[in-house]
């Protein structure tokens, strides 16, 4: 029957073994894009949707309206936030293939979207991250011992060995505890919004999916609440271009972007250049001074690209052409605002050298840290009795019951 | 002490925490302005305004979600599903969000939600509006699951379950929303002012989340129900004149198992109803706990009456409701002679 | 927390007791929206999302690039089955009211969608409807004695006794079984014309989903995998104002038309007057052959009115005013296309006064024949014994078992 | 007869029926160019096209409403969910719709799907790449619900569920992928190749959908079991020295009540194990069933041996994990005399 067949079939541009070819990207120069009002409406800036927001131009400079005009020093410890995220990604993905850890997801390549955005958000704002949001951590301010007794299950994992690696929370830090379960938490977000809108409170919230991932229902849920109760939320779609083996065009990414989602629901949508620091700085200011203002909810989708292979359990190999990364045309995040800074005077090839050495040893010391606290073989380990615990706020009967039996067989 | 009916007592519930506790908010379709399509929220939303008692919209995974991000963020939200049918779009949020939430951040988050549903049949409403859908949430860890039979527990439990820290989900047989229903069809409509257990405070009580209640003592088998099968089982032990010890189960996790095991091991016999699905409803689980905790003592097969293993039908309502009949059929044969 | 609360709550425009005020409606003049070639690109054509197509003009004359221009014989056949419609539904509310059937559901206001979308249709062309489309079973001939079965539950219901009232399905005339479940039938209806679309068959799906129920999950799946596969159906939004108790708006139509909800997947939204017989037939014979030619889904959202109550359990009365309906300013379609057959002499008052009268026998016949097959208390009932039969194709033994035990209780 | 893991037979089951039918489509999350990411569709798509394996979006209720649409129309469509854990977004219209349209169209509509799930843990893949939910669908009305224990198995069932009319919920417990596995996590992997059942016909054949299998004959105690825990089962029962008869429930619905039966009235003695959850999992209908048609023959209570009531806790997989020693446990407390 197939001869006949007149399905249509996405395709991603190049298979392994043919050259990469990334045409199909609509790229804006940096600076063109216009910076409406924050209450503008939704229905008159719906161009942001389809145009792409950078701030970055090929010399270096900062340019336009969504320069966020940010100090020097800001942008250094910016930089320092992408630096450590990705030598602790290398770190890690090293220590999993070495065995030490049962699984790793890398951020690499698209560090700047949780980098920048977190920094735009205020203390008090709640997350709902994906699972490759590891940057708000590091923004944040979150101990890497903490996230690595995590991926160890150790004596000190936050998550008291319940969850795989990488699965952190942070309550403190304003961080929601990561699902398994694409999606479900941007809805949540929409709810936290909510209450916060209902309790009159001034924090949003923001959270991040994958282009892969605004097909599960939960996206849908997430738009209608937001624009039916015009929720005070950021709904981030990370578009990097991959879902697991398959191209973002079969989330439907092949016609429209993904900004684009919300327009038919009256949220307006923002295309921003993800590997561009400045510009998703800058549109996170805005959507967040919006939202705070009660001009409500606001998608952002940032144009990125997985550099790395969805997990330590897969092989990118097997679908995409290994030179990819390299031919990505909005470049690496990382050296983007390095040269930035470079071209303003503020930064050195040296200067990042020993930055570079110094984070590299600092990681290197929280994972010989986090390796005294115990690892999958070695040192101190949990007791399993945590196994039953916070099932339900107090323990019933049937757990203490099963609690006890496995003391006994272990006894 | 006023009469109501168990929409007035759940309606009394919701007011009082309301009332009460300004992080309760009430959500679901339809639920505001109208007030319900059973009428239970009626009155909420104009005594405590549209950001209390919100109509949201047609989406009960939508609903599930966002009162979970409620909860998370200090709110204690109470979720109506319109029908237990209709839960199902909800299932992944409950499941793998609401129920594992405080496990996963080993107590850093959870989320406080009520899940109020009418469940249940006889009310000709087909099968998607007659489901009893709760053997299936017996199955997750980390939701409680509660069910009343009268309005007294109804308030009571209501109240107990939106003062939980736990998720509950908390099943109301519609079909004795507004009366008692002992299985036959055919007799007069009686409402709940004939019943001892229509008599409810207007105030603040509680029946606690995990005790079963003893609704008449017995010695010659236990019978272990809930929800409208509590008032068919009393039918049936007195039509077929067996001195029957009639446990209502009420909250099906957690399971007060103590008082199950202590009827069966006096009576030696169990017999057990519910209107669900027979294959692996939760009878299964009661029959399980019994022939576990109580073997020894057991005289005869435990007994499971309950739905027939099909889809609601609407045209043999009565043919596929257990009813005293069947009950009555179970409860000599558990007491026939070895 | 009230006083602070900044939480958006939609509102309806008017009431019980207050004057209703259709002012947020926007309402094209007739014949002005532009036509495009079936084949156009669907970000070229956005504004028929945002425009309202409409043929039939206030002198009732049928104007513009929409207008199908039919043979009168057929505008007279669609008269009669909207009118049969209504009557068929006045009767089969006034059995219900008369506890001859347990539950009903009128399309009163409507019905202009169901027939002119099936008349538009090819007949093997696969519908899937809500609940609120018995004018496909009109317009396909099914014969109303067997709709009537079905809501008796009689020994001829075609559901075997297993459904509510009004829970048809017609294999035959390729109409789908209705759900009680709401939206089901969108992503299923997109999965049966990717079928057709594997199978290089010519058939296309069509599918009837209400305002408040869009806000399902399965609205987003179908306009996902609807995009994704560029899957040959029609999905249409009955906008008819209302969800039960809550007004459109609470599905997110407070902000752009539900038509628009497509756009932002890259599938044509069309806002149409679904008052407008036309205008329907216009939109649907356009989207039709784009779907059937190969150029993907369209969105047709249909903006009408639900005259009546949501059910029979149900009191409108108690969240509306009455009078809306007669204010509702897209009128009767009954009596526009009525109107519009008088203005070009091919009806008058007379002829449609006897239509009516033969009409309304024609019921009246049908039930009686309808009620021979059995009542809800009379006349012979289907065998219990059928309870057990379609769970499975073969009856598994549990099932036997369970059968013979109820035979038992039974003899 | 060639040597195949569980991942190969799979592969040659979808490969046979897509050359065989034409109606056969195969759909899921890179199931397509990639193969899957277990690799059970390896190849498929090179072979029969994108037209015949799809690749799709990632939403499990959209593609099990398209699979739906497409059964209706003709085709049969194979459906994977990546991993059981994440089936949940599908359950509406796996339960409301796929389960019941045959029944309430009453015949005139049905949608023949399959559904593969890979299920079960040992894996490390905590609470969201373990799950064995399986006891939640044996209390849907009308799909049939089927886990093999081993490659012969898991092929000829597969060619059964595709070629059946019914919906068929496919569970594949992925621990025993690529070789059986018996519990001890310290022992190396051992391959299929070393086991009997790793022997599998190269083309066409059917294992039935509604049989269990004796995996030993015994005298001592029944053993009921399926999936991985078939493997635990025997290598607890060698190590306890016991002469379990050890039975390979393989289809959950229907269940092969005879075959059950029958051994548990010859041993008077029955144990039942799975990965699952303990509260309301499939053990308790097996255990109900067992006590209500064998109660007279029982010398012993039937014992449950299965996943601890928690979610499924990343770090704690074998003390989670119903391994060899507590089924050990079991078949000795069933032993003792009275
Ligand atoms: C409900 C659900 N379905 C499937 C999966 C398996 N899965 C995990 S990640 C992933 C791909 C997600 O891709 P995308 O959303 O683009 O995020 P990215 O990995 O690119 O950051 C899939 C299919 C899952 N975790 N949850
Ligand atoms: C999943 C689900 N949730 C809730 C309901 C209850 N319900 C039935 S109809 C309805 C309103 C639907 O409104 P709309 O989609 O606008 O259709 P209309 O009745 O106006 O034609 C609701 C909430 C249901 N049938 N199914
Ligand atoms: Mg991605
Ligand atoms: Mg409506």
């Amino acid at each position: 029957m197939n001869s006949k067949s007149r399905l249509h079939i996405p395709h991603p541009p190049a298979r392994p073994g043919e050259k990469p070819d990334f045409s199909y990207l609509q790229i804006s120069p940096a600076g063109v894009v216009a910076r409406p009002d924050v209450n503008a409406h939704a229905r008159d800036i719906e161009s942001l949707a389809y145009d792409m927001v950078r701030v970055l131009d090929d010399d270096h400079s900062a340019i336009g309206p969504w320069h966020p005009h940010l100090d020097p020093q800001d942008l250094q410890v910016a930089l320092r936030h992408i630096m450590l995220t990705r030598i602790f990604d290398d770190r890690m993905l090293r220590n999993q293939r070495q065995g030490k850890t049962t699984f790793y997801m890398k951020s690499t390549g698209e560090e700047a979207v949780s980098i920048a955005q977190c920094m735009a958000l205020e203390p008090g704002d709640m997350c709902f991250p994906s699972y490759r949001n590891q940057g708000l951590y590091v923004a944040r301010g979150r101990s890497l011992v903490d996230l690595m007794c995590q991926c160890l299950s150790n004596t000190r994992d936050m998550c008291k060995g319940r969850q795989m690696p990488i699965m952190y929370h942070w309550r403190e830090g304003r961080i929601f505890s990561i699902s398994g379960n694409l999606t479900t938490q941007v809805p949540q977000a929409v709810g936290w919004a909510m209450a916060a809108a209902i309790k009159g409170e001034d924090d949003i919230a923001a959270t991040w999916v994958g282009d892969g991932s605004t097909a599960e229902p939960d996206f849908h849920h997430a738009l209608t609440f937001a624009s039916v109760y015009q929720a005070p939320v950021l709904i981030n779609v990370v578009n990097n271009q991959w879902a697991i083996s398959t191209f973002q065009a079969f989330a439907g990414g092949e016609r429209r972007p993904f900004a684009a989602r919300g327009l038919g629901y009256g949220i307006p949508g923002i295309r921003v250049d993800g590997n561009d620091f400045l510009a998703v700085y800058g549109v996170t200011r805005w959507a967040a001074e919006r939202a705070r203002k009660g001009y409500g909810p606001t998608l952002v989708e940032h144009v990125t690209y997985r550099a790395s292979g969805h997990s330590t359990s897969d092989d990118p190999s097997r679908y995409r052409p290994k030179e990819e990364w390299d031919d990505w045309p909005l470049g690496d995040p990382l050296e983007r605002l390095k040269q930035h800074l470079i071209a303003l005077g503020e930064w050195s090839e040296d200067r990042h050298e020993t930055l570079n050495e110094e984070l590299e040893k600092h990681v290197m010391d929280c994972w010989k840290e986090a390796m005294s606290y115990g690892t999958l073989t070695d040192g101190p380990k949990l007791d399993p009795d945590e196994m039953f615990e916070d099932v339900f706020a107090e323990m019933p009967e049937h757990l203490k019951k099963q609690r006890a039996h496995l003391k006994k067989l272990r006894s | 002490m006023a009469n109501m009916n168990m929409i007035q007592a759940l309606n009394s519930a919701m007011d009082i925490m309301l009332a009460r506790d300004p992080a309760v908010v009430i959500m679901g379709e339809d639920v505001g302005y109208f007030g319900g399509v059973f009428r239970c929220t009626d009155g909420l939303q104009r005594k405590y305004g549209e950001h209390r008692v919100l109509d949201s919209p047609i989406s009960e995974g939508g609903i599930m979600a966002t009162a979970i991000g409620m909860g998370v963020n200090g709110l204690r939200p109470v979720a109506e599903i319109q029908f237990a049918d209709y839960i199902y779009p909800a299932f992944d949020q409950i499941v793998s969000e609401l129920a594992r939430l405080r496990y996963r951040s080993a107590g850093d988050f959870w989320a406080p939600v009520t899940v109020r549903t009418p469940c249940g049949g006889g009310i000709r409403g087909g099968q998607t509006h007659s489901q009893s859908p709760e053997g299936i949430f017996t199955h997750v860890c980390g939701v409680k699951v509660v069910m009343p039979s009268n309005p007294y527990d109804a308030k009571g439990l209501l109240i107990s379950a939106i003062e939980d820290d736990d998720p509950v989900i908390f099943f109301e047989p519609k079909r004795i929303y507004n009366g008692p229903f002992d299985g036959d069809a055919n007799k007069p409509a009686v409402p709940w002012t004939t019943h001892p257990k229509g008599d409810v405070p207007e105030g603040y009580y509680t029946v606690p989340i995990g005790k079963s209640d003893i609704v008449s003592a017995g010695t010659d088998v236990t019978i272990l129900t809930y929800g409208t099968m509590v008032h068919v089982a009393e039918a049936a032990a007195q039509r077929g004149n067996i001195d029957a010890e009639i446990i209502d189960i009420r909250t099906m996790i957690p399971l007060d198992v103590d008082t199950i095991t202590s009827s069966v091991k006096k009576t030696g016999r169990c017999v057990i109803v519910h209107e669900a699905t027979r294959f692996s409803g939760f009878g299964a689980e009661l029959t399980a706990t019994v022939q576990e905790e109580c073997f020894w003592h057991l005289e005869a097969p435990i007994q499971r009456v309950t739905g027939w293993d099909t889809p609601y039908p609407h045209a043999f309502e009565w043919e596929y409701f257990p009813g005293q009949e069947r009950v009555v059929e179970a409860l000599e044969l558990v007491m026939e002679p070895a």
